[in-house]
């Protein structure tokens, strides 16, 4: 099946920054994301679990396909509202079906 | 003090803090007890428009007076002033950085809507009346507290992140507009509106009340096990020293505006108690740079309980001593 | 008419309509909050095995008997052609795909088993009976328009996937098995059932009521919001006419087939209201090319509120003139 | 004779009975109809509450005898022992590989708290009184049967992992901390303590129970569905045979140590029980090889069942002829 | 440790589909999948949440990790399903331990 | 944007396990871990799906990034602990920001 290359950003943040996120995106042209859950991890911050908690707490794995050569754009908003926040970015080449959406 | 003593021993054992104590023990043993996010979630959910409705009702059945716009004119100035005091203590009592400090602030102007809803049960079990609109003094002292510390912060030359959204999200947070919300219900629907449904707003209230504060127990004493490096003495005693000396204001403002005791009590409770909620959420936007073990370790690990089982029946014996009543 | 005034007026301010119009603004409003996926489908599937087992509880009470019969035919046959109606006057009054439309037509064919369980809230307010066998009504009124939907389709030209697992999956989807199942757990256990676990199905259910329509509050607002762009004028004027129609509608039927006040006022409802829950899931699967936005809003965000502060009254109120009762 | 065939006639139409048999039938018809694990899990933790207390309460009422004591100490050595029992059964009966006789013996020795409560219903129904304690009976008997089976396992050469960390794991596991803890906080708040609390933990208790029974009964389809091919008719007739064979000495012990007529048929039915909440996840720490679908679908889809079903009825019948009561 | 070469296949596709997918990729000879619950996301059909949702809703994500001489199969299997509906495919080279698994 | 090559492990393991994984993680020097909820899945010991169930039942996926020099301590510690159980190790080579986190 014909393919097309892409990369694929996957972006774990604090959820109270999730619309920050989003909307950072959203502005530089990235209209399409996945948001997973996340139950817990660990990093310098130290260990957390979502268990039990109540409001916004814990955080959320946001993931992006987009064409190779709008990556430095999404980098540059997503690290804006990353930047001084917990959190992590991380970039994987990947292929897609249906490039026209992308 | 003989009174304040079997006060105290009797809600000791209350079933509402004996889970509290089971939580924390379940969560300092490392027992694998957890209780799922949503099901917590949805006991907060329950449990504010419980407490929401509950007032609205009162609210309804005794009418509106000045002591009621005192009031909440009083939770705003004492939401926005507190965050200075406890700012000013912590700079003496620790060594916390000014961001760390003003984000502890902030948590100690707003309140505790459990702490608060643990009081009214207190409160019920000694026949003592309250104003139904303390809720409403409740919910417009969760916010202001948040800008007190970004102004601290700003003060003391570090950057703010105070964004245009954010105020918005404070205000339209969601414990806030289920708080305000369903006092509005409430308001509106009266008794006849309760008579409706309160079997299930009423009658269960405390069982559930238990299950959220076993999840506290749990949440706080996890906290306690992983931060115990973050904590200092001097942090410890703020904790316990900032609520003593707010519910003294809470009292002295209460007294001012003429609440009655179970007015004056709550009053006191919302200045003592800090928030674990919806502050420490507000605080990751704005004040990124501050450590949340700090915070989160000192309200809900040691100010929470210390309310919870010591500061209610206290504050309680100190209004009725007081007050006279 | 003054009557059918202060009924609307009434039914305005119950806590029921407060907390769908609190979810409503919180959502406009753009708040944060929200309730957890788990709790509301745990809130959905407290409140169908309440209504279904209350249900068969009253059969097993009164007993059955050829209105029955009559009943759950009349609703298959409603179900089934309520949408040729609807599609019909999706022609005359919006520009929709016949696609869109018949996805649009699936929903008013089906029903909305929180309008029902609304509607016997207020009757019970009101101290009218009615037939209990009306949730088996409800049940069997969820499926058919689905298929009703894809047969419009596939006549204009369109292929719509009728695949083999579908009809089971319609059949056998989540509500229509705990309803049907939950009726006959009640008509078997009877009175002696319900007494066992009445404190859990019936003292509480208003207040979970409640909570859940905060919850569809919350979904209506969100949708609303978004899909401003999708609605015409003649889509939201369907959304309001559709309803008055099928009520009437169901009136006719009901009193054809002799059921009593309430249950006339009942199947009213049921013809009025419009699916969001099981219809929807089924459309992604049978008309993935139809649009969510169009359907879900006008069900939800339209119809259902309307319905829920205006039908209802006026439902019982035209059933009371007309019957004279 | 006649009397137990009616009796089990009224335990198999009453609610809860049916819930289950609602649930598995759904899910062996493969309808989509499912309740989220967060409410499940929730659900679970509300019944380990209400019964842990209600427990603790009743000790309080009653006092602690010798009984007592004898009782623990009798839960404790019939949990190491059964193992060995259903090991051996299972030796004869099946042709189960030594890992996985040992898991399954381990889920027999241990027990089924749903069955446990659904027994004390059945029981109130009767109106027997039963010793309160038999709560702290079942928490003793969770967890010393996964001993056993890793004894049994080592015995027979297989290395069974007994890693330091699992005997905490195993103490401390979610439900026998929560079964003891509001046990405790139960005999501690005493009838003081429930009065707060009943209208949450006693009186909508029965209905939790239903939808959680409808919750295992779709676990349980959903399991035989699945697991077909691994089970064999010696396995099926060994999960039958063992609840007679350990039912019985059940009763024996229970005799033996002077339990009333409602402390004796728990007895029997702690040891008729096999457990799949806890023991399962243990096993897939300490027994990796062994097959899960073999010993769930045995406990969950057999033995509770029938024990739900028929078994509860039958003890119950058995011990009033044998003690006369 | 010796690692074998792979294909991760992710899947976003609407909940009420996800067994229409899982059927399809069993049928075309893949045996192994995990899913995983998705919160929310953004795409050409407009932006969602799975918050207060009843009923069949939302999407899942559907991770498979394959041999790379069956990618093919894969694709087609799940495009079939995907097709006219929302969803978006992509694929990762990997690596994986204990190839005999897939 | 400045990227550093990094290598992405994902680990879908049974929930009763995630402490030990986690520990045995920590221990081999792995400080930096993300868990993800699993809703359902196939393998070779058939299907499963978390829906209704209690106590640790299910399986968690634990997403690792981490420097491509330290993939065969993680594979390991990783490895001791998913051997004997049900579970799946995938890698895959990522790009992160900020490097000096990993
Ligand atoms: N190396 C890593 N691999 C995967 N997730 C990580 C890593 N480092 C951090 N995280 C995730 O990001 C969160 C915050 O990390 P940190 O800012 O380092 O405390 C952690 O709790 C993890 O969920
Ligand atoms: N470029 C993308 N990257 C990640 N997820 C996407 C992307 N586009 C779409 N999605 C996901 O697929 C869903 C449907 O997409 P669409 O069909 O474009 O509306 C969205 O809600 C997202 O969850
Ligand atoms: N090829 C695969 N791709 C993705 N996930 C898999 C694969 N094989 C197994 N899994 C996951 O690992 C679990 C256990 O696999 P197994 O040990 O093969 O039964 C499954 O239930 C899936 O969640
Ligand atoms: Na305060
Ligand atoms: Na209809
Ligand atoms: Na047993």
């Amino acid at each position: 099946m014909q393919t097309h290359i892409a990369k694929r950003v996957e972006i774990v943040i604090e959820a109270p920054l999730e619309r920050r996120l989003t909307t950072a995106l959203t502005k530089a042209g990235v209209t399409g994301y996945t948001i997973l859950p996340v139950l817990g991890g660990s990093g310098r911050s130290g260990q957390w679990t979502l268990e039990g908690q109540v409001g916004r707490a814990g955080m959320v794995s946001v993931v992006c396909l987009i064409k190779p050569e709008r990556l430095d754009t999404l980098l540059e908003a997503a690290y804006r509202v990353v930047e001084k926040h917990i959190g992590v970015v991380s970039i994987t080449d990947a292929h897609v079906v249906r490039a026209e959406r992308f | 003090m003989n009174e304040i003593l079997s006060l105290t021993g009797a809600n000791l054992i209350s079933p509402i803090i004996l889970s509290f104590a089971l939580g924390l023990v379940a969560a300092l043993a490392r027992s694998e007890l957890t209780i799922p996010e949503a099901v917590a979630k949805g006991m907060s959910i329950y449990l504010l428009f419980a407490i929401g409705f509950k007032g609205g009702v009162a609210v309804s059945a005794h009418g509106i007076d000045t002591t009621l716009v005192l009031s909440l004119v009083a939770g705003v100035v004492l939401s926005f002033g507190l965050p200075m005091l406890a700012f000013g203590m912590l700079r003496l009592m620790t060594g916390l950085s000014n961001i760390d400090a003003a984000a502890v602030a902030a948590h100690y102007g707003s309140i505790s809507i459990v702490t608060f809803v643990a009081t009214t049960s207190v409160l019920k079990g000694q026949m003592i009346d309250s104003e139904g609109y303390m809720v409403a003094v409740a919910a417009v002292m969760e916010a202001p507290a948040i800008l007190s510390a970004l102004w601290l912060v700003a003060r003391s030359g570090s950057k703010a992140k105070m964004e245009p959204d954010l105020m918005r999200e404070l205000m339209l947070n969601g414990s806030i507009v289920l708080l305000v919300g369903s006092f509005f219900i409430g308001a509106l629907t009266g008794e006849k509106g309760l008579a409706e449904i309160s079997p299930f707003i009423v009658a269960p209230f405390k069982g559930v009340l238990c299950l959220f504060l076993l999840d506290m127990g749990l949440i706080a004493g996890r906290g306690l096990r992983q931060s115990k490096k973050v904590l200092s003495v001097g942090a410890v005693a703020f904790a316990i020293a900032m609520p003593l000396v707010s519910s003294f204001i809470g009292l002295l403002v209460g007294m001012l505006i003429g609440l009655s005791l179970g007015g004056i009590v709550l009053l006191m409770v919302l200045c003592a108690s800090a928030s674990y909620i919806a502050v420490p959420a507000a605080m990751r936007v704005a004040l990124p740079e501050a450590n949340p073990a700090i915070y989160l370790t000192l309200s809900l690990g040691v100010t929470f309980p210390f309310n919870l089982a010591l500061g209610i029946p206290l504050y309680l014996a100190i209004a009725q001593t007081v007050t006279g009543a």
